[in-house]
């Protein structure tokens, strides 16, 4: 079962990943991966009060998907599930969830990693930050690129 | 052809989408950028460094060289910062 | 928060990993690793009937808690729980729960995938295998080593 | 001191542990299995290949060449196959 959806609402991290292994005897490993909005980025820095993630609808599930069949290429999955909340989201939110089924660990691992890396630099979502006296587009990472890039 | 902008791009533009006959001359991703930073104050100032603006063509990522083809819809954004 | 439990219950992921979040505005990245008994090994082989997991009581607790040491030596952790079950289970049931939080996603992954590994190659558990004619121990496989040995 | 096995050690042995006063002499992990090896045909058995016998002293993997020293506690068991 490999899944995408694109939502507002919070999701249930247990529950999908509960809904892949439901009735099967073939999973031996489950990797959940949930990414939260945190309150402070920089030891220092003014807290965050809340982020809003901007996203392209319609090209973010096709991205998304594409990027399932890659790691389907590379991996033996027995399923994936992806979500990405829009909208505002304040500290201790959750943001993005990814879920990998496999017989075997490194697979699921693997995976799950390679989802995380590419839906960063890839999938067409923008980050808003509010602070206090400033609201700022969150500008991309370099470190994210090569994380996605060590899997080429 | 349809056009779209995201986050900062959007913002600056002051506009989510527009439809726009596209000039026969303008045939790749980075012309009709180059077409568009000569609409107006707004539209220069989303593409002042073209090199840091992205595409997508029918909702797959373009590169600038890429011809705009036969596509119905493009966006332009800043890099993504989603996950 | 870090934690240890070896027990007989099946353990729930899903509470396991908001116990580990609930409150905090510093996690960005929360893994989950779930590992689960499967029905077959290899492909055409007898369908595995039950797994009965052997501890020793004291030293896995004790055991565990010095892994997790090692991996908050290694990465910023926030929290780690690890679970592992003992006793008979069948195809589909949890075996074995690691979650790791932290504010970065390549510190919660690997830190999930360390404690996998060595838990594999140094907790003290040990799996009996029932097929329908057969009752056997499971052999230590090498992979498993090399995969814990990586992170020398 | 107290002698636990585990899995096949345990099985082949037929005890899940045992109390025994070790003989002076006998000053290491691997001394002590093949103190134990001698002890009759279970023993015998677990301990036939002792390279595939692993052990812990007071809860703490040790290696064959390790001193039995103080310690109140030695188990022997198969490679750990958990997880």
């Amino acid at each position: 079962m490999f899944t995408v959806r694109i939502q507002s609402e919070d999701f249930d991290a247990a529950a999908e990943a509960a809904a892949l292994a439901r009735g099967r005897t073939d999973i031996g490993a489950l990797v959940t991966f949930a990414g939260l909005c945190r309150a402070q980025d920089a030891p220092g820095g003014a807290p965050l009060i809340a982020l809003t993630l901007e996203h392209y609808p319609g090209m973010a599930e096709e991205e998304i998907g594409r990027l399932i069949e890659q790691a389907r290429g590379r991996w033996p999955l027995i399923g994936a599930t992806v979500i990405h909340r829009f909208g505002r989201m304040v500290p201790g939110d959750n943001i993005v969830l990814v879920v990998t089924a496999s017989a075997h660990r490194a697979a699921a691992f693997e995976a799950a990693e390679f989802l995380m890396d590419w839906l960063k630099t890839s999938a067409p979502f923008w980050k808003l930050e509010e602070r206090e006296d400033t609201r700022d587009w969150v500008a991309a990472k370099d470190a994210d690129d090569e994380a996605a890039e060590r899997w080429n | 052809m349809r056009i779209l902008y995201f986050a900062w791009v959007r913002e600056r533009v002051g506009l989510e989408s527009e439809e726009l006959d596209v000039p026969a001359q303008v045939r790749t991703v980075a012309e009709l950028a180059a077409f568009l930073k000569e609409r107006g104050e707004g539209y220069a100032h989303a593409f002042e460094n073209p090199r840091v603006v992205r595409a997508a063509l029918d909702r797959r990522h373009a590169r600038p060289e890429a011809p705009l083809g036969g596509a119905r819809e493009i966006a332009f954004f800043p890099p993504m910062t989603g996950g």
